[in-house]
């Protein structure tokens, strides 16, 4: 009851900023120079036709009234045309958007796990070598841009070791399975066509490492110093005189409570890696989201743009209000109800 | 009075030091700091070339090897990496000084004065307004504003920046919603203090902890952004040598002539790996207990 | 570094360009678009090497002798994809579309083309507004589409009245043509598959690609790896020098490289002070490094001395340019009424940001410039924010490095750019606004004869370069990297074409998967 | 010593390492606790009562560095076990409640899943689930806390102060032991809770026959709860003797201030307390360690450390005011 | 009885809202008087609303209900709208002396403050004032450049009062000053307090939990169980004739350390039970949960605050 509260309240909440958001894109749409229209058209188009194409995007009309028609589109799920795929945003995000969420799902999966899993080594070998390696390699990943990571794989894997593949979600002799949920991988499963599932899954490693090895790092971090934290923490020392055994303590009493901080910063790493993704798309030539957000704006695609920019914002949004749910049921402490 | 406030200073000081350098990580990544700023204020003395930091072309000798002329190659343009990436730290140090002077200041204030008000309008105001900054990817956000601005070193700190701040007043904000119920801001309150000493006299000086770390923290991150624009081609103008730039222009150029990515991504990776071992120990420094 | 030796699978060739490629031929215009028009449409004629054009859907065409009308004989027997044949009908529907959609290759023909109808199921005429030198050259970019097939799939909620949104939003990622090879998977952002039509009426070569694959990156490193494991047959053209010498090394991969028939120059706004002053113009001539820019930007690719590509026919050999000369550069500049002042007066030069190779020239131009102590400002810019900078005389910059591409086949579309109504968009920021030019040019183009309408040209570039409105750099060589151990591809042994699109050519390869397993 | 020794501290001395140097927290602690005998530890905040029972449960903090010394429990030399036979020991003899009922338990897992998890790993055989319920169930009858189900599945934040309190001896003594140590068990407690508190760890401690330490700096709650007491003082015990003695007959100077500040239900004018604070450990003066505060400082007492006398049957202290042989040197 | 209208306490309720339409009453209708002059002790267990009654005094809190005067003047409002005329009058030492100093202020900052604000002395004479201040509290002026967190508790709470003395008030609120320190220092700090008290003559409300302590400085002491008073005394009447039972309980539950006080205890009386939640009240009396005493009519309705003997004044039936 109290969660379904704090959702609903929560969520009125999300919809305020959204709604700021929009405001805010628009304004930025269209203060951004360049006329949209000319340079979707090119130099030598007809006068007639580039007027024509700003009337069909009211850019001639009052910025209150752009943003009416395009508010009161968005509220009816149709974010206009897009001027570098020339059809519906709406389209254009139901088929990239799944290719960027599988990719940062696989990512947000080792990010989590693997900073996760570093974080427990660097704690439990604490002060020795495993730790500083760890902790240096980590800094070494948090510090270095994923293009960097992204480009590093590809050399390795495409001229020294070539056992992934380095294009693309699928291998051009295979063929998409029918489409379900756009997300490859669960779409081959439920064709039951393995070899494609393989081939996507193997698509996918290179790029999701590369996306998550900044986060994992950060995550890392985050989970070795607050277990290092709670490790002097009263209720570990009474836990030990209470004669819980060591191991338990470590993976049960000392972790959950550590586990806190990783995960708020799971969420927003999380929700970070949908924008981030686009440099990485553009090296693995994937075809996502985040890659046709940069090929947009560089078009001053407006339409594109402020549909992108309000889908990446729900989804911050949205991963907030998880990762708030999710810490309150790791730190019963915690009230929803604020 | 005078030795007693000197021997204050120096106690607190030799134990804020204590317990930063008891991590050796800490100390080294203080030193390389050191040493970069000092290699960035000195380069015309120490680069062999410091005429190829400006404007110096010289197609015919681009793209060498690093050999005893040119310690670390040259880049397409003929000009001496060494030379170039050792003048690049000052846009750099530059870049992640301003930028945090920018949005520290900002993001402080603004967070201070929502937290303080709490459930009040101009908390609301400012708090979603920054949700909605917090929710634009923060490089989208700044490819939006340096698209609208020209791509110079100033435009690209006013982008970063208007990236950054929110981070800074949601920090700001969960600290001072605890603080401002501490008995000694309450008791200042009943004292009648004025909003403006109980904001930045008592409650700022507490929040300062966290907000150096994450500084420290950020100064990498500013760093790590500008190349990140610069991969996209916004940023510094040449002929002015910009990290960012020469990462991501050296990038097209792997794995054959490695040297122009990777010198300059080494010396990103150790400027900003310094700022978080420094990070590291300011919390340290900050942390009560003395274990 | 080793590469891996990857077994090529099949006939089908992969190549790389920007993406997107636009599908519909009364949308799209640019690089990736061309290649798709000419291996999946017909055009009426069909350009060749020489700059010359040939029949092509055509069986034979007469023109009237006031150059105003143009009748049109089709070939019997082309089928459409789906197996409809291609007539007289299609013809006009095709150029009515694009006339009336005005986007990609409409603005060719929207001022010419006064009337077009059949006569009979094989017989097209088309009528011109007045007389236009140039025009059978403009119709290789005339594809035709199958009405029937088009008409089928249109969204009556469209703009264009009865025709709805003419089957716009279907041919995204479906074709209607008849050409060569037809569409059978389009994935935006991802790939493009078009395979061998079967019944297409000129046949094709045993070895000529079953398929081709286009893929939209061009990512240097991603383009070595896919090249390096024979992933890709033909890069695209924007990678660097530095990246085409990596590609050349890769061990049966080569470099073709042909004039592409774009050219690229400095254009100076001749209304802002200090370039509005035709001695700084001058000075600015004499003193660039052309020399330096072959050898360090564009090796191997020739000097380009006047605004048309020596490739374009109509261009005049003859005509010599400005060279490097610093005497020449500092008495022009004494002329000038800035001498001695150009603190005051500094040039900014600007460029696309995307474009990394300009950096080169205008390091070199500001390098240049300092000799005879003219101060440059670099300002580049993202190209959205350069396009609405030299949209206004005043925000366009001094100097603008740009790359111009012929809109067809012939010299005359580099001396349209200079008339008055090109100002304001990227084809001319000179801002050159002279009535007498303009004259002379409409003079040019409305004459029918080659041979006139050359010597025209040729007075017009004169007087171009004594003004010196741009400086004028190179003929832009295009380079690709292919396969070149089983791929054979005619451009890499005979002269290109001309006109964009045309030289990744799919019945102008071979490929012998067979070769390239060792 | 005879047999009836279970728990003997010989020279105890331990060091923090702080910025600067070392504080030399426990100087040489020496006190001893027989069997089913209850013994209190009195002395003021950061005289090293703490750190004290946490190296004899072997739970130091980091950077404590044990100097010398020698633990006994029982006949086992407890700093010379290993990690591993010492946690078996342990669990079987020793328990301890902590100073902080806010921070004793960890604040994410339900009353249950602590209790339980004493109780698995304290009883010898496997137990199921619902056993483990039961046996949980009535360790918390054990301390007469009602609602047991309640509180089971309740997290530490939802039960008040004083039942946290009831719940860490509830978890203290759960385990079979011979000794249980509460250090200050109810300095956050209310003066009628703490009451009940004492009350039951008074009634389990001879219910179940085993020794108490009880931690406390203050002076009257030692009273009906101990039969011998020693008193603290900056890191080693300065007097000792049976409780009725302590407060009858107070030897020294230390505990007769601590015994004048403590404001009397009886009314009158209590004393300014003891002026002055506990020593710099980093830098203490030689001799003894309360000097900087005695009104009956002597020459002696700056240059040696006073050694433990005894001055009437079972009543020990450590001041030159009663050595004779120290007086004359 | 000196001036009637000191302070003067009426009905004073404060609820503080937390959810769902519930409410902790934190103070359930209080009437106290205080007079000029004199130290009223407030006793009662954790949770009862002592610190409630002062935030709402010093006005922290805006009561919910009831009636709170200074002199006769209204000053039920919260501080930010009170006079600073009135801030100047009364002042708060606060239980926690670390959480009361702030940690990164140095303490010539801190105790300046109130001179400076209520314009105590003119700026050149402020080092001065200050010396004498720490003087007052048998401190040395070298503490003027130390940081909080470097000095003991019983420091940091003398530096507490000085400051809450510094601008001169009349009425001193002091919130268990010692509970959270020794008692070999408290001595010093009740010392201290009661000398500045006879000096600047000073009133205070002197809350605790400490009997004994109370014992030795209170002239009358209020006992408070769960929000509202159940037995009001003068300190004599109190320690020797209780008549709440709760009084009783608590009295009986004093740790003491000789033998002669014990005698004063009550025995018949121990503690035991749980106190209940202060939002979920019990109807009729709230002792009634721990109440031996407890009868039919203590189920039912709440007693009043009765006057039994002169002066002394209880809430229970029998
Ligand atoms: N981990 C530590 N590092 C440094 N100093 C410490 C540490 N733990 C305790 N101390 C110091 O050692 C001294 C003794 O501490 P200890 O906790 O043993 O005192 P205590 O007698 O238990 O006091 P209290 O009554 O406040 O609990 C104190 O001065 C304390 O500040
Ligand atoms: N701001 C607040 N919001 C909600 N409840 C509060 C608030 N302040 C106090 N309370 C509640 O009011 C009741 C009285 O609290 P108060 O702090 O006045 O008690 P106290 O007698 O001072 O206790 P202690 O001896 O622990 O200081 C408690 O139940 C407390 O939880
Ligand atoms: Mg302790
Ligand atoms: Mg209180």
């Amino acid at each position: 009851m109290r969660t379904i509260k704090f959702l609903l309240k929560r969520l009125a909440l999300s919809l305020i900023v959204l709604f700021g958001l929009s405001v805010m894109i628009f304004i930025l749409g269209r203060v951004v120079p360049g006329d949209p229209a000319r340079m979707s058209l090119g130099a030598n188009a007809p006068q007639e036709t580039v007027d024509r194409m700003r009337q069909q995007m009211h850019l001639d009309e009052p910025l209150v009234v752009q943003y009416g028609y395009w508010f009161s589109g968005i509220i009816q799920g149709d974010f206009g045309k897009s001027l570098y795929t020339k059809r519906p945003v709406i389209v254009d995000l139901t088929e990239f958007f799944p290719a960027t969420l599988e990719l940062v799902i696989f990512s947000g999966l080792l990010m989590g796990l693997g900073g996760l899993i570093l974080g427990i080594i660097s704690t439990k070998f604490n002060n020795t070598w495993v730790d500083n390696i760890i902790r240096i390699v980590s800094y070494l990943g948090v510090v270095t841009p994923s293009f960097v990571f992204a480009i590093i794989f590809l050399l390795i894997f495409g001229y020294l070791w070539p056992i992934f593949p380095t294009m693309g979600r699928l291998s051009q002799y295979l063929s998409f399975p029918p489409n379900h949920t756009g997300l490859l991988l669960i779409d081959s499963l439920i064709a039951g066509e393995w070899e494609t599932f393989w081939n996507g899954f193997s698509h996918i490693i290179l790029p999701a490492i590369a996306l998550a090895l900044g986060g994992m790092s950060q995550e890392a971090r985050i989970t070795r110093s607050s277990m290092l934290d709670n490790m002097s923490k009263d209720y570990i020392l009474s836990h030990r005189a209470y004669g819980i055994p060591e191991k338990k303590i470590f993976y049960k009493y000392l972790l959950k409570p550590s586990l806190i901080p990783t995960v708020t910063v799971f969420g927003l790493d999380f929700a970070v890696l949908f924008g981030n993704a686009f440099l990485v798309e553009m090296v693995f030539n994937w075809p996502g989201l985040s890659r046709y957000g940069i090929n947009v704006m560089l078009q001053k695609d407006l339409n594109a743009i402020s549909a992108v920019i309000i889908l990446l914002g729900a989804i911050f949004v949205l991963m907030n209000i998880v990762t708030d749910l999710v810490v309150s049921f790791l730190d019963p402490r915690i009230q929803l109800a604020d | 009075m005078k030795s007693n406030k000197f021997t204050f200073w120096k106690e607190n000081v030799g134990r804020s030091w204590y317990k930063f350098s008891r991590n050796k990580l800490s100390v080294i990544g203080l030193t390389l700091f050191i040493l970069l700023i000092l290699a960035a204020i000195l380069a015309p003395l120490i680069t062999p070339y410091p005429k190829h930091a400006g404007n110096f072309v010289d197609l015919i000798t681009g793209s060498q090897a690093p050999d005893a002329r040119h310690l670390m190659g040259t880049d397409i343009y003929g000009r001496d990496m060494f030379s170039r990436i050792i003048f690049a730290l000052r846009p750099a140090l530059l870049m992640g000084i301003m930028v945090l002077a920018i949005v520290v200041p900002i993001g402080t204030i603004l967070g201070l004065i929502a937290g303080y008000y709490k459930g009040k309008f101009g908390d609301h105001i400012i708090m979603r307004l920054t949700d909605v900054f917090l929710g634009l990817p923060p490089l989208i956000l700044a490819l939006a504003v340096s698209s609208i601005l020209k791509p110079t070193l100033t435009n690209s700190m006013i982008a970063v920046s208007v990236a950054f701040w929110p981070w800074y007043s949601r920090l700001v904000y969960n600290m001072v919603i605890s603080i401002k119920n501490e008995h000694y801001v309450i008791s200042s309150e009943l004292l009648g203090e004025s909003r403006v000493h109980i904001l930045f006299r008592e409650i700022l000086p507490n929040c300062l902890s966290p907000i150096f770390t994450k500084m420290t923290l950020d100064f990498g991150w500013v760093i790590i952004m500008t190349a990140s624009l610069s991969f996209v081609g916004l940023g510094e103008q040449p002929p002015d040598p910009s990290l960012g730039t020469m990462v991501a222009e050296g990038a097209r150029l792997l794995p054959d002539k490695w040297w122009v990515a990777i010198y300059p991504a080494f010396t990103i990776v150790l400027l900003v790996l310094s700022l978080n071992l420094i990070g590291d120990g300011v919390r340290d420094m900050f942390t009560a207990t003395e274990e | 570094l080793a590469y891996a030796k990857v077994v090529k699978r099949d006939k089908s060739v992969v190549f790389s360009a920007v993406w997107p490629p636009q599908l519909d031929p009364a949308v799209g215009q640019g690089f990736g678009s061309a290649i798709c028009y000419a291996n999946i449409y017909d055009s009426i004629i069909f350009p060749q090497s020489d700059g010359t054009t040939t029949n092509h859907l055509a069986e034979n065409i007469i023109v009237s002798a006031d150059g105003l009308v143009y009748d049109i004989t089709l070939k019997k027997g082309v089928k459409f994809h789906n197996g409809d044949e291609l007539q007289a009908e299609d013809v006009v529907f095709s150029m009515n579309r694009i006339k009336t959609i005005g986007e990609g290759f409409g603005y060719l023909f929207i001022p010419t083309v006064k009337a077009i109808s059949s006569d009979g199921p094989y017989q097209v005429k088309i009528e011109l507004n007045k007389a236009f030198g140039p025009f059978l050259a403009t119709l290789v970019n005339l594809y035709i589409l199958n009405e029937d097939q088009v008409m089928a799939h249109i969204n009556p909620d469209g703009l264009y009245g009865e025709f709805g949104d003419y089957g716009k939003e279907w041919l995204i990622t479906n074709d209607a043509g008849s050409g060569p090879y037809m569409v059978t998977e389009m994935r935006i952002q991802e790939h493009l598959i078009a395979e061998r039509f079967v019944d297409y009426w000129a046949g094709f070569d045993a070895n000529n690609p079953d398929k081709f694959i286009f893929i939209g990156t061009a990512e240097p490193v991603t383009i070595r790896v896919m090249m390096g494991k024979r992933e890709l047959e033909i890069s695209d053209q924007w990678q660097s020098e530095e990246s085409f010498g990596a590609l050349d090394k890769i061990k049966g991969v080569d470099l073709v490289k042909f004039l592409s028939g774009s050219t690229l120059g400095i254009q100076l706004n001749t209304k802002r002070a200090p370039t509005d002053d035709v001695h700084v113009r001058r000075a600015l001539a004499y003193i660039m490094d052309y020399e330096g820019i072959i050898k360090g930007v564009y090796p191997g690719a020739s000097r380009l001395v006047s605004p048309v590509s020596l490739l374009m026919p109509g261009s005049d050999p003859t005509i010599v340019g400005y060279d490097t000369n610093l005497a020449k550069a500092e008495a022009e500049l004494k002329l000038s009424k800035y001498y001695g002042k150009f603190d005051e007066y500094p040039v900014d030069i600007c460029w696309a940001a995307e474009w990394v190779t300009a950096d080169k020239m205008a390091l070199l131009f500001q390098a240049s410039a300092a000799k005879i102590g003219v101060k440059v400002n670099i300002a580049k810019q993202p190209w959205a924010k350069m396009i609405s900078d030299v949209s206004n005389m005043e925000t366009t910059a001094h100097a603008n490095i740009l790359t111009i591409g012929p809109h067809y086949g012939e010299a005359g579309t580099f001396i349209s750019r200079y008339l008055s109504s090109s100002c304001g968009t990227w084809e001319q920021t000179e801002w050159l606004q002279d009535p007498e030019i303009d004259q002379m040019i409409y003079d040019a183009l409305g004459t029918v004869d080659d041979k006139e309408r050359y010597k025209k040209y040729s007075i017009i570039e004169h007087k171009i370069l004594d003004i010196c409105p741009t400086i004028f750099l190179v003929d832009v060589l295009e380079k690709h990297a292919y396969q070149a151990e089983y791929l054979e591809w005619g451009v890499a042994k005979s002269k290109a074409i001309p006109v964009q699109g045309y030289n990744i050519y799919m019945r102008d390869m071979k490929i012998f998967p067979e070769r390239a397993k060792k | 010593m005879g047999d009836n020794y279970l728990l003997k501290v010989e020279d105890l001395t331990v060091d923090y390492k702080v910025y600067g140097g070392y504080l030399k927290v426990l100087d040489g602690v020496n006190f001893y606790v027989k069997h089913n005998e209850r013994v209190g530890i009195i002395g003021e905040t950061g005289c090293g009562k703490t750190t004290t029972m946490k190296s004899i449960l072997r739970l130091q903090a980091n950077n404590a560095i044990f100097r010398k010394g020698k633990i006994t429990v029982g006949d086992q030399d407890i700093l010379k076990m290993n990690d591993k036979n010492f946690h078996a020991f342990r669990k079987k003899g020793l328990a301890m409640i902590f100073q902080e009922p806010m921070i004793a338990l960890n604040p994410v897992f339900t009353i249950g899943q602590q209790i339980e998890d004493v109780i698995y790993h304290a009883s010898d055989t496997k137990l199921s689930k619902a056993e483990l319920k039961q046996k949980a169930r009535e360790v918390i009858a054990s301390v007469s806390l009602p609602d047991a189900d309640r509180i089971l599945s309740n997290y530490p934040f939802q039960l008040s102060g004083g039942m946290r309190q009831r719940i860490c001896i509830a978890l203290a003594i759960s385990m079979a032991q011979k000794l249980l140590i509460a250090d200050e068990p109810t300095t956050a407690l209310d003066v009628t809770i703490q009451a009940q508190i004492l009350e039951l760890i008074d009634q389990i401690s001879k219910q179940k026959k085993m020794s108490l330490i009880l931690i406390t700096h203050s002076l009257g709650l030692t009273r009906n709860t101990t039969d011998r007491m020693y008193v603290m003082y900056a890191g080693s015990m300065i007097e000792s003797c049976s409780t009725k003695q302590l407060y009858e007959n107070p030897l020294h100077p230390y505990t007769i201030g601590l015994l004048k500040s403590i404001p009397r239900l009886t009314g009158g004018e209590f004393s300014n307390g003891i002026p002055g604070r506990l020593p710099d450990y980093m830098n203490p003066q030689p001799g003894c360690r309360f000097q900087n505060r005695c009104t009956k400082v002597m020459d002696i007492c700056r240059r040696q450390k006073p050694s433990e006398i005894e001055v009437e049957p079972e009543h020990y202290v450590a001041c030159f005011l009663f050595d004779q042989k120290g007086d004359k040197q | 009885m000196k001036d009637l209208d000191f302070i003067k306490i009426e009905n004073v309720k404060k609820y503080f809202p937390i959810g769902n339409d519930l409410f902790v009453k934190a103070l359930d209708g209080i009437d106290l008087e205080i007079n000029k002059g004199e130290t009223v002790g407030l006793v009662g267990e954790s949770g009862s609303g002592k610190s409630t009654l002062a935030y709402t005094l010093m006005g922290m809190y805006e009561p919910t209900d009831g009636k709170i005067s200074f002199k006769n003047e209204n000053i039920g409002l919260k501080a930010q709208k009170r006079d600073l005329s009135i801030k100047k009058e009364m002042q708060i030492v606060f239980q926690d002396p670390s959480g009361s100093l702030n940690p990164r202020r140095v303490i010539s900052n801190i105790l300046s403050r109130p001179l400076l604000l209520h314009k105590i002395v003119p700026k050149n004479e402020l080092k001065a004032k200050l010396i004498e201040l720490l003087d007052s509290v048998e401190l040395p002026q070298e503490y003027l450049y130390k940081y909080t967190p470097s000095i003991g508790g019983g420091e940091k709470q003398l530096i507490a009062i000085a400051r809450a003395i510094a601008a001169h008030p009349e009425f001193l609120i002091l919130d268990e000053p010692t509970s959270s320190l020794d008692v070999s220092v408290q001595g010093k700090i009740i010392n201290t307090l009661m000398k500045l008290k006879k000096e600047l003559n000073l009133t205070y409300l002197f809350i605790t939990h400490d009997m004994s302590l109370m014992r030795n400085v209170a002239d009358r002491i209020a006992i408070m169980y769960l929000g509202k008073i159940m037995e009001l005394a003068t300190t004599r009447e109190f320690f020797e004739n209780p008549l709440h039972p709760y009084t009783k309980m608590l009295l009986s539950s004093i740790p003491v350390v000789s033998a002669e006080e014990e005698k004063l205890l009550p025995k018949e009386i121990k503690s035991s039970g749980e106190i209940p939640s202060p939002v979920n009240l019990p109807e009729g009396c709230r002792f009634i949960t721990r109440c031996p005493y407890a009868k039919e009519i203590c189920e039912t309705k709440e007693p009043e605050l009765t006057e039994r003997e002169p002066g002394h004044w209880s809430r229970c039936y029998y």
